[in-house]
């Protein structure tokens, strides 16, 4: 159980998974969907680093094609007056 | 229980109960708060070197955000 | 942890090698003058309406909004420091797409790649690291777009006019 | 340590500083630029955790789609791309 946490101390774990925490954390606070989805980004470009350090490289190249996809399906619906 | 587990379990528990409770309550905001368990279950399935189960996961939460999209602007439509 | 000081000053050095290199050919392509996209002319409003300078915040704005010469440089760097030569040359025509479907004309990011490649590799040969012209690019856009927007678009803004218009 | 750590270390910093900033800022649009800190960052790291050709394309992947995600949001805020109609 000791040596599982080590695994923190690896300088990549830290600082992206502390992106995606707060990323998820922004995103729930935001009141402003055009804000919220600024703090999606943040999550997303937190959590694209964890696939590439597995190495499922394909798995990243689609996910990253994908991911803005779905922020341009969401803006479909996100009209002007509304902020 | 690497970093991957744990951080992805947080973002699924923490982001089904955000978008069943959203703080402005429309369907715009629950469906931006629905993005943050799918990824959580995303970095479920990489802890575990699904590499066939992300592809189609992705390609899939992306047609169903589509689809939740023109249910929402036919509910607008409407009234 | 003993980050020696020699990789640290390579670092800036490769910093201030890609800011040149990615203002000069921002500049040359003429990236302050209007903005590509209605976004870019927003964020430069914005970024006026808080003690900015136009020319500079709408060249802020299409950096945002579009892969131009410093997203060129950045990619071309990791190109080089994957694949050598062929590696820059591909991150070319990776940036020629990538703004092909950004709604873009394209030539500032691409010739930005092209240019990066063969300084990054002219680099190598004097001891260089490819690395760090990617940790140094990176430093060199958060000068630009992450201290201060007001300061930083009334530079952009004196070198424009410096340029001529 | 190796050039490449020192490198991957400046990014990871430059990642979290970029984050904070982007939470701190009051104004929506003004947001972005500093999200685009926050985006080079992210893909000069996945090009230095695994030199592979292959990451070679996922952080061109990566870059160009967040550019595109920041060109909508911009643009829709501004008025622009109503696509509704």
């Amino acid at each position: 159980m000791q040596e599982d946490w080590t695994a923190v101390n690896d300088i990549v774990v830290t600082v992206f998974g502390a992106l995606v925490l707060a990323g998820a954390l922004l995103t729930v606070v935001e009141r402003d969907p055009y804000r919220k989805l600024i703090s999606l980004g943040i999550m997303i470009g937190g959590a694209i680093p964890f696939i590439v350090d597995r190495g499922l490289l394909d798995v990243a190249i689609a996910v990253a094609l994908i991911a803005p996809l779905s922020t341009l399906f969401i803006l479909m619906v996100c009209r002007k007056g509304e902020q | 229980m690497n970093p991957e587990f744990i951080l992805g379990l947080v973002l699924l528990l923490g982001g089904t109960i955000a978008s069943a409770f959203p703080v402005p309550r429309t369907y715009l905001n629950r469906l931006i708060n629905l993005e943050i368990p799918a990824w959580g279950l995303l970095l479920l399935m990489l802890s575990y070197n699904e590499a066939l189960a992300l592809l189609t996961f992705g390609g899939v939460s992306a047609l169903s955000v589509y689809i939740f999209i023109r249910v929402i602007q036919k509910k607008e439509a409407s009234g | 942890m003993d980050i020696s000081l020699l990789a640290f000053v390579h670092i800036l050095v490769a910093a201030a090698v890609c800011w040149l290199n990615f203002i000069a050919i921002d500049l040359l392509f003429r990236l302050p003058a209007s903005g590509g996209v209605v976004g870019a002319t927003a964020i430069g409003k914005h970024i006026e309406a808080k003690g900015g300078a136009l020319p500079g915040g709408i060249m802020m704005g299409n950096i945002v909004s579009s892969p131009d010469a410093s997203a060129g440089t950045l990619l071309a760097s990791c190109g080089v420091f994957i694949a050598g030569i062929p590696g820059g040359l591909l991150t070319a025509l990776l940036v020629f797409i990538g703004n092909r479907i950004c709604n873009d004309p394209g030539y500032a990011g691409t010739t930005g790649a092209i240019s990066a490649t063969f300084i990054v590799s002219a680099f190598t040969l004097i001891g260089f690291s490819p690395a760090e012209f990617i940790a140094g690019m990176v430093i060199a856009i958060l000068t630009i777009q992450g201290i201060s927007h007001r300061h930083s678009s009334r530079l952009l803004a004196y070198l424009w006019r410096a340029r001529g218009g | 340590m190796n050039p490449q750590d020192t490198a991957l270390a400046a990014c990871a910093v430059i990642a979290v500083y970029a984050a904070i900033r982007v939470a701190l800022e009051p104004d929506t649009l003004r947001k972005l630029p500093f999200l685009n800190v926050l985006s080079f960052a992210v893909a000069g790291s996945i090009a230095l955790i695994l030199p592979h050709p292959l990451s070679l394309v996922a952080a061109a992947a990566y870059f160009v789609g967040t550019t595109l995600e920041s060109n909508a949001i911009a643009s829709t805020y501004a008025g622009g791309l109503d696509r509704r109609e």
